[in-house]
């Protein structure tokens, strides 16, 4: 529908990640994303958003170049980042060029305390120990129960801990881009909002790019600035963030609001409201 | 709003507590790894046939609360009284067999199994049929199978998980392992059903669809629900009652309307009044 | 096109639950069993029965007992060599202390020994897990072995140290011993694999396979659903070890004829887990690939320099067949992790597909 | 194809046993090579030498075994272990094997063993050997003796156990046996402790592959003496003294072979197969002039004589398996024909008939003087009276526990 | 009661009998133990860092050796085919790195312990090819080991310590010592591991999968000539050397998978008391050669009271 064809190179200096139409496949069988484009203008925030399995993560880790450990491949279309083929380089590259992934489901180094943790996202950069510890106490005073938490085995903490740690571990890297990847999941509700203050910090003060993935339409399409809808594999819808909020089936499907306000939960109707933009 | 229907009307199991009576007593519990005070002197009980909500800020002990709820840890202090009987320590499979069943934060489904087989597994317990029998594939054991196999594929269709029966389970979205996970919960067919986080990282139609299963399953068959949620919206909802921790310690105890305008829980957990 | 599995239909659970819901896997299999007991045995050699299909038989059944408790219930183990030879050791003692027991049962009876001794190497699994569950079995492997060589009894205190098997009848036909011809013995050994794979097929779909593969794919989650972690392991390692047993006493009577103690060492534990894990770990079918993968393979690189009138001298052949060996188990490992059997599923649905790629 | 002759051998020349293996197969193939380049073959018939690896494995050796049978005029198993798993097939498949110095010592048994041969000296003929040796041919001076038997825990090595656990009782010595695992061979500080706490008035060795050489070199560190050391003639490699040089002078190993690199035989190798870069040998390391090289040569003397025993009764040119049997009962291996082929003294003169497969040609020490292995005695014989009567019950044991075994009583002595 | 006497009384009486003796089997059990601690180093090293279970580290140790003694015989003086030897070792780790590993990335730890056993056989294959199956001869002297043996005179009796194994220890001693220095004070020993834990993770931080592993094979490659060298002086260099991997597996249960130290302490612990049992209980009671099985049986014991060794991680367990 919007897929937009290739930017036109002049654009490419505005727009630090590309994805031109890319098709991925898992397993030499499974096609799951058919066709994904999408761009994240330098210093913007950008939602992705979808239902489940629609292929969010697919795109992110595409996009990290870290399909390869689970057997999936880019087979059709490119990824420019600040306009380098991102196939071309390793994930370590691409980290060290400032683009950096927080994954879904938390993936903390369970043997390594919570600091340590930490640390490793610092693991790419040259610029000496006191920057590197001046950024812990910062990751620090974003989430104080980590301070607390510091030297506990990453492994053993709650679930939002460790999300807290994956979060901070990609601070560290001082990173151009974060492409975060449901961060909200599994969080209390104030520190989700605490979380969407501190990407709108970083991203004003020190004009750090988003992608983010978010299942919590919601808070994501206040914070971002754009929107791309995904389902089954396609973008099926995209635009400004306020546009997106205004729009009817968006309201319907992703915020859960109808004419007459909120729906209760409880009085969700026993019948199957699916209605899709394809099936 | 639907007014809910008369506890009453509905048939309780036979196990001699009526519906509003006490099913389970969790009485003055402590629990610390370490130096870590995970839960500190804690009580509380769940009603029979309510939805029991239990929310508050990240590593406040929730989901340890439910793992004693179970078995998994045990307690240094306090005891736990479920159907009347006391106890401290248990072995989980032993509280399975009491009728406790539960779903888990970060998705524990047996990933190289299809949907079917990791339901199926859920009635591992019920089954009897010896190796024997197995071996041949007649007669007893066959039967057996497919008695069990009917009951577990009325809870897909519950599910409506129909069209992912043969799917191995790591494959599948994270929503619908959920769903799958709550389908085993089930086939245990529990008296209390633990659910932990069981909307995280769903989008809106799907924790809608969640909350009516869940709902459900407390009014059609008359299951105890205890669940830890962070979405306000749906714990508000759904809940009969809602616990509130925060560092290991109960703050606050009550209805939902009650407790959404505690002071002590907007300071420590919603941030904002919802 | 041939493939199609679109429009069969299941109309009871109890159709479902046949044996091969699909109709072409069904004939495909008759075709093989056609092979298996009319074809092969009326054009084999001598040499094709000894070198190729009696032991592509016997280490798919060992890798099948294998597969079952590492495939299946997850638990790793390196000790599959000296689990065989306790099924080998006891039906020896078997024949020699009831000459006139039938061989078939003397062969069922042992694997019972080799199940005990796998329950109780097996009873460390309820705590010990990954790795260091794969050395405990090591420990099992090692002192069982140097058990053989010391224990004078088991050998009937022969001078060689090493069993022998005897000449033994069944209905008249010599089985087992130097005088049984090797298409008999084939047969005999076609006959039980095919029982007992009919029964590890039954086993792993019901039940009990499905409480192996909840401990296999996650055990906390296994025992929070009720499943008794340790009444299930120990079915595994008992099945896993009847089954090993059995093959272990099929190897010496049905096929090497004498055995000592440090043939069931370590080597033959590793090409037992080869099979098992190129052919495809939780599968039955792959137990036969990765044996006809693994038995042939050695036959066939050692053939083709004299196919091709080559003069390479035999210890150049045999450093070039290890080479090549490692090489292709790394290369098969890339290509797939998950064994043939995958391979062969992913054939199929590219089968039930066609002519579509996806 | 019937214009040569199959001879399969089972060899090794990978594996831990390798270095002990190689240089006689080596010498095997060299001597089979010599009568193809300087003689066109034996009698006009090229001889077809082929080899299969077996890295002394078992398994191995008789899948190579079944795959060679089908050629096969003779089956040389080269491990105690392949020879007693082929053994009970012999009968069968009417194949004649030839295990010189090695197999089961009652295979000397022609009538029991009918295609089984171990000239020219079985093991406990070796065994024997070493004790009259070391007794200064007096046995019952051992007595109250302590003797250590370090073995490798294998068929090879148990395999003289019974004969000197019968003369252990008879003599009044005492025998100790110290099996050594095949994970051990390489670190036997275990079995040196041992023998340093037992202090064995000798230690007598029946080792194979990198066995020997851990051994000797531990035998130097637990400053055992050397001269009361001795080894069957399978641990008298030079390669393994050479580890310890000097130090390992004194030690002794008993052997039907002695190495010759001046006999005419030698030089013919030399001129038509070493210098005419047919020979895998190792010249910088002296393999030419090794013990175990020379009796590699020595082994294919022995069969060749035997398939041309069977060439001149039958009157064929390419003998069958079945011909080669009796060839090889019929081997006159006496000195003059050793001179005749121009290996005088290389080996002890022995003749085999149908009633006995072995010859009991019997043996001469060898001792390491520091360099190389030099002749330390005159020939020595085993004591038959004493061998015999256990040869007969262990071979009838045999025959029993293999029923149906058919035993050839037609041979006359 | 003449049974209890054999096990509880007896063996202590033949201790405290000779003293000399038992000084002499401590002092072999010791030397045997650090070289099992050696080559549990290399494995511990890479499962460290890859949740590799290494079984190839065996055959590395004959591939050192055999590289040293036959680059010697080709005619490199000593004192340089040492440092070509190293060479190869990270020739040989990035081979393994470019052609097994990183195709295999994030797949199950039994695929990749299969695939080191692949390497093993290549391995074999591969140096027997080159160097041929014969026993060679270590270039001691010519590496400046001293040779020749130490002898005490205590108790009436005599201890001899040959001088090559006292090298062994105090080399070996160093190497721990740097090796421990280089893990704990390093960012790579961070990285190394996080990698343990998590290989998608560790790539998501940028953490180069491929140059950690180079490092860890490549040091692991070193370990490996050490004990080569050090192994091999005592029985030279031939395949039969494979074996000895065997020894150090339960050394590694024992001192639990990712442990230096106890790796080192366990090696230690196993060296000593299995040649204390063979010598005074093995040999005379149940017919000698336990120790194929002693460490194996000791390790299981340990483990069934701690799961993950004496040093090892706590295998974490929550839901
Ligand atoms: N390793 C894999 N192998 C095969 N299929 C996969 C794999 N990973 C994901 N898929 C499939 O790809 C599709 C897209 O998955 P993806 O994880 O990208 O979705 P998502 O939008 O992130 O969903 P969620 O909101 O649940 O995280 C799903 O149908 C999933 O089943
Ligand atoms: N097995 C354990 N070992 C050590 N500490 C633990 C263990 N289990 C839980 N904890 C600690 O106990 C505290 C409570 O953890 P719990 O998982 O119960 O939190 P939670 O309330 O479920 O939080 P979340 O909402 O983030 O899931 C945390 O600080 C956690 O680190
Ligand atoms: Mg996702
Ligand atoms: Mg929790």
């Amino acid at each position: 529908m919007t897929t937009t064809a290739p930017a036109a190179s002049a654009e490419t200096a505005e727009q630090i990640l590309e994805v031109n139409n890319i098709e991925v496949i898992y397993d030499h069988v499974i096609l799951v994303l058919k066709g994904v484009s999408l761009s994240v203008p330098r210093g913007g925030i950008t939602a992705l958003l979808g239902a489940n399995g629609a292929g969010k993560t697919t795109t992110l880790k595409a996009i990290s170049n870290l399909l390869h450990a689970e057997r999936g491949e880019v087979t059709k279309g490119s990824i420019l980042f600040g306009g380098d083929e991102v196939q071309n380089l390793s994930p370590n590259d691409l980290v060290r060029r400032g683009c950096i992934q927080v994954m879904e489901g938390r993936h903390c180094f369970g043997h390594l305390s919570v600091e340590d943790n930490l640390l490793t996202g610092a693991f790419t950069r040259r610029d000496g120990q006191a920057a590197i510890r001046e950024d812990l106490d910062l990751v620090y005073t974003y989430f104080p129960r980590l301070k607390e938490r510091r030297n506990s085995q990453a492994g053993y903490t709650s679930g939002g801990e460790q999300q807290m740690t994956a979060i901070g571990r990609a601070l560290m890297s001082r990173p151009k881009m974060i492409l975060l990847d449901e961060p909200s999941m599994g969080l209390a509700p104030q520190l989700v909002e605490e979380i969407f203050e501190i990407v709108k910090q970083l991203n004003e003060e020190q004009g750090v790019s988003f992608l983010l993935a978010e299942q919590n339409t919601n808070v994501a399409l206040r914070y971002a600035k754009y929107g791309y809808i995904l389902e089954s594999g396609r973008v099926v819808l995209d635009g400004e963030a306020k546009a997106l909020r205004e729009n009817e089936d968006v309201k319907e499907f992703y915020l859960g609001v109808g004419g007459e306000g909120r729906r209760s939960f409880r009085n969700v109707k026993h019948y199957k409201r699916r209605k899709r933009w394809l099936s | 709003m639907n007014p809910r229907p008369d506890p009453n009307q509905l048939t309780a199991p036979d196990d001699g507590i009526a519906r509003g009576g006490v099913l389970l007593d969790v009485k003055n519990v402590s629990l610390s790894f370490g130096g870590v005070k995970a839960i500190t002197d804690i009580s509380l009980n769940v009603l029979k046939g309510e939805i029991r909500a239990i929310i508050g800020p990240n590593g406040a002990g929730k989901t340890s609360m439910l793992n004693v709820i179970n078995g998994f840890y045990t307690p240094q202090e306090g005891t736990i009284i479920f159907r009347g009987k006391e106890r401290r320590s248990m072995k989980p499979h032993q509280a399975v067999g009491q009728g406790i069943a539960r779903t888990f934060q970060n998705v524990a489904l047996f990933k190289g199994m299809s949907t079917l087989d990791n339901i199926m597994a859920g009635r591992s317990v019920r089954m009897k049929r010896n190796i024997g029998w197995q071996m041949l594939w007649r007669g007893p054991a066959l039967r057996e199978e497919i008695e069990h196999r009917e009951k577990v594929e009325e809870i897909i269709d519950f599910l409506e998980i129909q069209y992912i029966r043969r799917t191995p389970v790591g494959k599948l979205p994270y929503g619908l392992q959920k769903r799958v996970e709550l389908g085993r919960a089930l086939a245990m067919e529990p008296t209390l059903l633990l659910l932990d986080e069981p909307m995280a990282g769903m989008n809106l139609e799907e924790k809608e669809d969640m909350s009516r299963f869940i709902i459900d399953v407390n009014q059609q068959r008359g299951t105890t629900i205890a669940l830890i949620e962070h979405d306000m919206g749906v714990v508000m909802d759904l809940s009969d009652r809602v616990v509130v921790l925060d560092y290991g310690k109960k703050i606050a105890d009550g209805p939902p309307d009650e407790v959404k305008n505690n002071q002590n829980v907007i300071d420590a957990y919603l941030g904002v009044p919802h | 096109m041939f493939y199609r599995t679109a429009g069969q239909f299941k109309t009871s659970y109890q159709a479902d639950h046949a044996l091969f819901p699909v109709r072409q896997d069904a004939i495909l299999l008759g075709v093989i069993l056609v092979f298996a007991f009319i074809v092969f045995p009326l054009t084999a050699s001598e040499f094709t029965f000894r070198a190729l299909l009696i032991p592509v038989l016997i280490y798919s059944l060992a890798a099948l007992g294998l597969n079952i408790l590492t495939g299946y219930a997850g638990q790793l183990s390196l000790g599959t060599g000296a689990f065989m030879g306790v099924g080998a050791y006891a039906c020896y003692k078997l024949v020699s202390i009831f000459p006139e027991m039938n061989i078939v049962v003397a062969i069922a009876m042992s694997g019972f020994f080799s199940a005990a001794i796998g329950v109780l190497f097996g009873l460390p699994s309820l705590r010990i897990k990954g790795f260091y569950l794969a050395i405990a079995t090591l420990a099992a492997q090692f002192f069982l072995v140097w058990l053989f060589q010391k224990w004078a009894w088991l050998y009937n205190y022969n001078a060689s140290g090493a069993i022998q098997v005897p000449n033994i009848d069944m209905f008249g036909i010599t089985v087992a011993g130097p005088r049984a011809t090797a298409m008999t013995q084939y047969y005999f050994v076609l006959c039980v694999v095919c029982v007992i794979t009919v029964f590890a097929i039954n086993i792993t779909r019901g039940r009990i396979g499905r409480m192996w593969k909840a401990v296999r794919d996650m055990d906390i989650a296994a025992e929070l659903v009720g499943i008794n972690l340790m009444r299930t392991k120990l079915m595994a390692f008992f099945v896993s070890s009847y089954v090993v047993g059995i093959a272990g006493a099929l190897f010496v009577f049905m096929w090497r004829g004498a055995a000592e103690a440090n043939l069931f060492d370590i080597p033959l534990s590793f090409r037992v887990l080869f099979i098992a894990i190129i052919g495809g770990l939780g599968s039955i079918l792959g137990n036969f690939l990765g044996a006809i993968l693994i038995v042939a393979l050695p036959v066939i690189i050692g053939s083709v320099p004299q196919a091709f009138g080559i003069p390479v001298d035999s210890a150049m052949v045999e450093h070039l067949n290890i080479m090549i060996i490692g090489a292709l188990i790394i290369a098969f490992l890339i290509i797939e992790p998950h064994g043939l059997a995958r391979f062969w599923a992913m054939i199929r649905e590219k089968f039930i597909l066609w002519p579509f790629p996806h | 194809q019937d214009e040569s002759v199959y001879i399969p051998n089972l060899a090794y020349r990978t594996g831990p046993f390798a270095a002990t293996g190689t240089p006689l197969m080596n010498g095997q193939r060299d001597y089979i090579t010599l009568l193809n380049e300087r003689d066109g073959g034996l009698n006009g018939v090229k001889l077809e030498y082929d080899e299969c690896e077996t890295g002394y494995n078992t398994e191995k050796g008789v899948e190579c075994y079944e795959k060679t049978k089908a050629r096969a005029v003779v089956t040389q198993p080269w491990s105690t272990g392949i020879t007693l798993q082929v053994l009970p097939k012999s009968n069968v498949d009417k194949i004649p094997i030839l295990a010189p110095g090695y197999g089961f010592s009652p295979m000397a048994d022609g009538k029991v063993f009918q295609w089984a041969y171990n000239p020219p000296s079985s093991y406990w003929d070796g065994a024997s050997m070493i004790l009259k040796n070391i007794s200064d041919g007096n046995l019952d001076s051992l007595k109250d003796k302590k003797i250590a038997f370090l073995h490798l825990d294998h068929p090879f090595g148990k395999e003289p156990l019974p004969l000197l656990e019968v003369l252990a009782e008879k003599h009044g010595f005492e025998l100790v046996p110290i099996p050594v695992g095949l994970t051990e061979m390489q670190n036997q500080s275990a079995q040196w402790l041992q023998i340093r706490r037992e202090r064995p008035d000798f230690v007598v060795m029946w080792g194979w592959g990198a066995m020997n050489a851990g051994a000797i070199t531990e035998a130097v560190k637990t400053k055992y003496p050397m001269d009361q050391f001795v080894g069957v003639w399978w641990s008298g490699h030079d390669g393994d003294l050479k580890l310890v040089g000097e130090q390992g002078k004194g030690y002794r190993s008993i052997s039907w072979s002695v190495p010759n690199s001046e006999s005419p035989l030698m030089a013919d190798i030399k001129q038509y197969v070493v210098d005419a870069g047919k020979s895998q040998i190792n010249q910088s390391e002296g393999e030419f002039d090794s013990v175990f090289y020379q009796r590699g040569l020595m082994i294919s003397v022995i069969l060749v004589e035997g398939i041309k025993a069977a060439q001149d009764e039958f009157d064929v040119r390419s003998p069958s398996p079945e011909q080669l049997r009796w060839g090889l009962e019929n081997i006159k291996l006496d000195e003059a024909r050793l001179k005749e082929l121009g290996a005088e003294g290389m080996l002890v003169p022995f003749s085999t008939s149908c009633s006995n497969h072995t010859g009991h040609g019997g043996g001469w020490m060898l001792q390491w003087d520091g360099a190389k292995f030099v002749k330390a005695s005159d020939l020595l014989t085993p004591d038959r009276a004493e061998i015999e009567p256990l040869e007969a019950e262990k071979a009838k044991e045999y025959a029993e526990a293999n029923a149906p075994w058919p035993v050839n009583e037609e041979c006359s002595m | 009661m003449e049974f209890l006497n054999d096990v509880f009384v007896k063996p202590f009486a033949d201790m405290a009998a000779a003293p000399d003796f038992l000084l002499q089997v401590l002092w072999e059990g010791l030397v045997g133990g650090v070289l099992y601690a050696l080559i549990a180093l290399g494995f511990v090293l890479i499962y460290k860092s890859s949740r590799i279970f290494n079984f190839a580290q065996g055959i590395m140790v004959v591939f050192a050796a055999l590289t040293l003694v036959g680059l010697y015989e080709k005619g490199v003086p000593a004192l340089l085919a040492l440092p070509l030897t190293l060479a190869v070792m990270l020739v040989l780790a990035m081979t393994i790195e470019r052609v097994v590993l990183r195709p295999l990335v994030n797949q199950p730890d039994i695929i990749l312990f299969m695939a080191t056993i692949g390497i093993t056989l290549f391995l074999i294959g591969f140096g027997e090819l080159i160097f041929g199956g014969e026993n060679k001869v270590m270039i001691t002297e010519q590496l400046f080991i001293p040779t020749g043996s130490i002898v005490f005179e205590p108790f009436g009796g005599f201890v001899s310590i040959e001088q090559k194994d006292l090298t062994a220890v105090i080399g070996a001693m160093v190497l721990v010592a740097a090796l421990l220095v280089f893990l704990n004070k390093s960012k790579i020993g961070r990285a190394i591991r996080a990698l343990g834990d998590d290989h998608q993770a560790a790539l998501s931080v940028g953490i180069s999968l491929s140059t950690i592993w180079v490092i860890v094979w490549f040091i692991a490659g070193v370990i490996a000539l050490a004990t080569g060298i050090v192994w091999g002086a005592r029985a030279g260099v031939s395949f039969a050397l494979e074996v000895i991997a065997f020894k150090a597996l339960p050394v590694l249960m024992l001192g639990g998978l990712e442990s230096v130290m106890g790796a080192i302490i366990g090696g230690l612990a196993i060296g000593i008391l299995e040649k204390l049992f063979e010598i005074y209980w093995g040999q005379p009671l149940l017919g000698g050669n336990t120790e194929a099985w002693f460490a194996y049986m000791l390790a299981l014991l340990v483990l069934l009271f701690r799961p993950q060794g004496l040093f090892g991680e706590k295998i974490i367990e929550r839901v």
